[in-house]
């Protein structure tokens, strides 16, 4: 599964882009934000306010738990701020 | 139709691009949105833009066929920059075109408050004092786009 | 600024005139009214323009006024055309500059809404079988332009 | 007084412009409206429908009757149409 992130979480974690393999930590985008969060204190941290991030997998906007599968990619970014 | 793009665009050029040849458009609304030298009260000296590529085209394609199959547009245009900007520096073009004004001026009003809230752009702000900062949501942004749904 | 003039404009031009060295407009709207190939049903093939100089001018500066004073506005630009015109060819612009988006949407839609019923222009079409004739009031430009009297 | 006349009040009157003296039949719009339709069929037609007939007075909409000088300037037109 590929993991990208964007703006400030990208700041925050170093990091714009990852190769994660597909395991029951992941098998939904609720456990993915669950498994996120044990990773250290900047993961803790960028996911403490959901409220603040945004998920889009395979570049759709997520509603809801979402079942991910080992081709997905899954996006993590702020509320958007262009135009 | 949609553009995303690093590079500065002419505005006159685009719309003309648009209506050139026809003879069937009555109205053309455009909408550009430049970089400000203030921004919340901060002064601000220079403006990055990052986005999510394919994931934005995917959204303003969305956004741009929402508009068409609610008023009658004849054309419509969307470009968006990403990348480094200069004070003063376009970084949206919306047009409309439509054989009647109202429709013109809603579907551009209604791209940009869409836009604004959905298409995968983050601004970075440059300023005075060397600092660089991620712009934050707006409320009043939220706002003006619920407002299309709560009157559909 | 208000315009009156026989001869066409560039759009792009306008547009950049009006906000070329300055950084602190953050929304440009344009509106440009062209020449339609059919008005009404008509097959149209050209359109003169009548209007009563003086209080063209005046009415329009009127208009213009009433938008500052309504809108946070930091430019405003109405150009209107008189005498023949061709197919596709631009009739008036209106341009508003602010530093929201949404107050510059609202004073251009209200400009063209009151500019319709209120400038002293009178439409003349040519028709493809040589005919020429005095184009109609429209019902609902009157509504439109009840619209921003209603809402105050 | 001068008096104008624009688009097809223009055409049927075969006029754009006249002068007339100022006298107790123009000493407001609504007496100059009455006036004007006794000058004659195409007149009478013009004014037939006061609904279809715009008036200024020295380029002002004016709205109801209104009291006209020997200097003013009044303008009969349709409503408009341009934009």
């Amino acid at each position: 599964m590929k993991i990208l992130y964007f703006a400030w979480l990208k700041t925050k974690l170093q990091m714009t882009e990852e190769t994660i393999s597909w395991s029951e930590d992941c098998r939904d985008t609720d456990s993915l934000v669950r498994w996120m969060k044990t990773r250290g204190p900047a993961f803790a941290e960028v996911f403490s306010d959901l409220e603040v991030v945004r998920i889009a997998v395979n570049q759709e906007y997520i509603t809801g738990n979402t079942t991910l599968g080992k081709e997905d990619e899954i996006a993590f970014f702020p509320p958007v701020t262009g135009g | 139709m949609i553009r995303v793009q690093r590079d500065i665009f002419d505005i006159g050029e685009e719309i003309e691009a648009l209506t050139t040849g026809r003879t069937d458009i009555g109205a053309v609304v455009s909408f550009t949105g430049l970089v400000r030298d203030i921004n919340d009260g901060n002064d601000v000296t220079g403006l990055s833009l990052e986005h999510y590529p394919g994931m934005t085209e995917r959204e303003l394609a969305k956004i741009e066929k929402e508009a068409r199959s609610r008023w009658d547009l004849q054309a419509s245009l969307i470009i968006h920059r990403y990348g480094e900007m200069a004070l003063g520096e376009p970084i949206v073009l919306v047009v409309t075109a439509s054989p009647h004004r109202h429709d013109a001026f809603e579907a551009a009003h209604f791209l940009m408050d869409w836009l604004k809230t959905k298409a995968p752009f983050w601004k970075q702000e440059m300023t005075a004092d060397g600092d660089t900062s991620w712009v934050k949501e707006r409320e009043s942004d939220v706002k003006a786009a619920k407002r299309w749904t709560t009157n559909a």
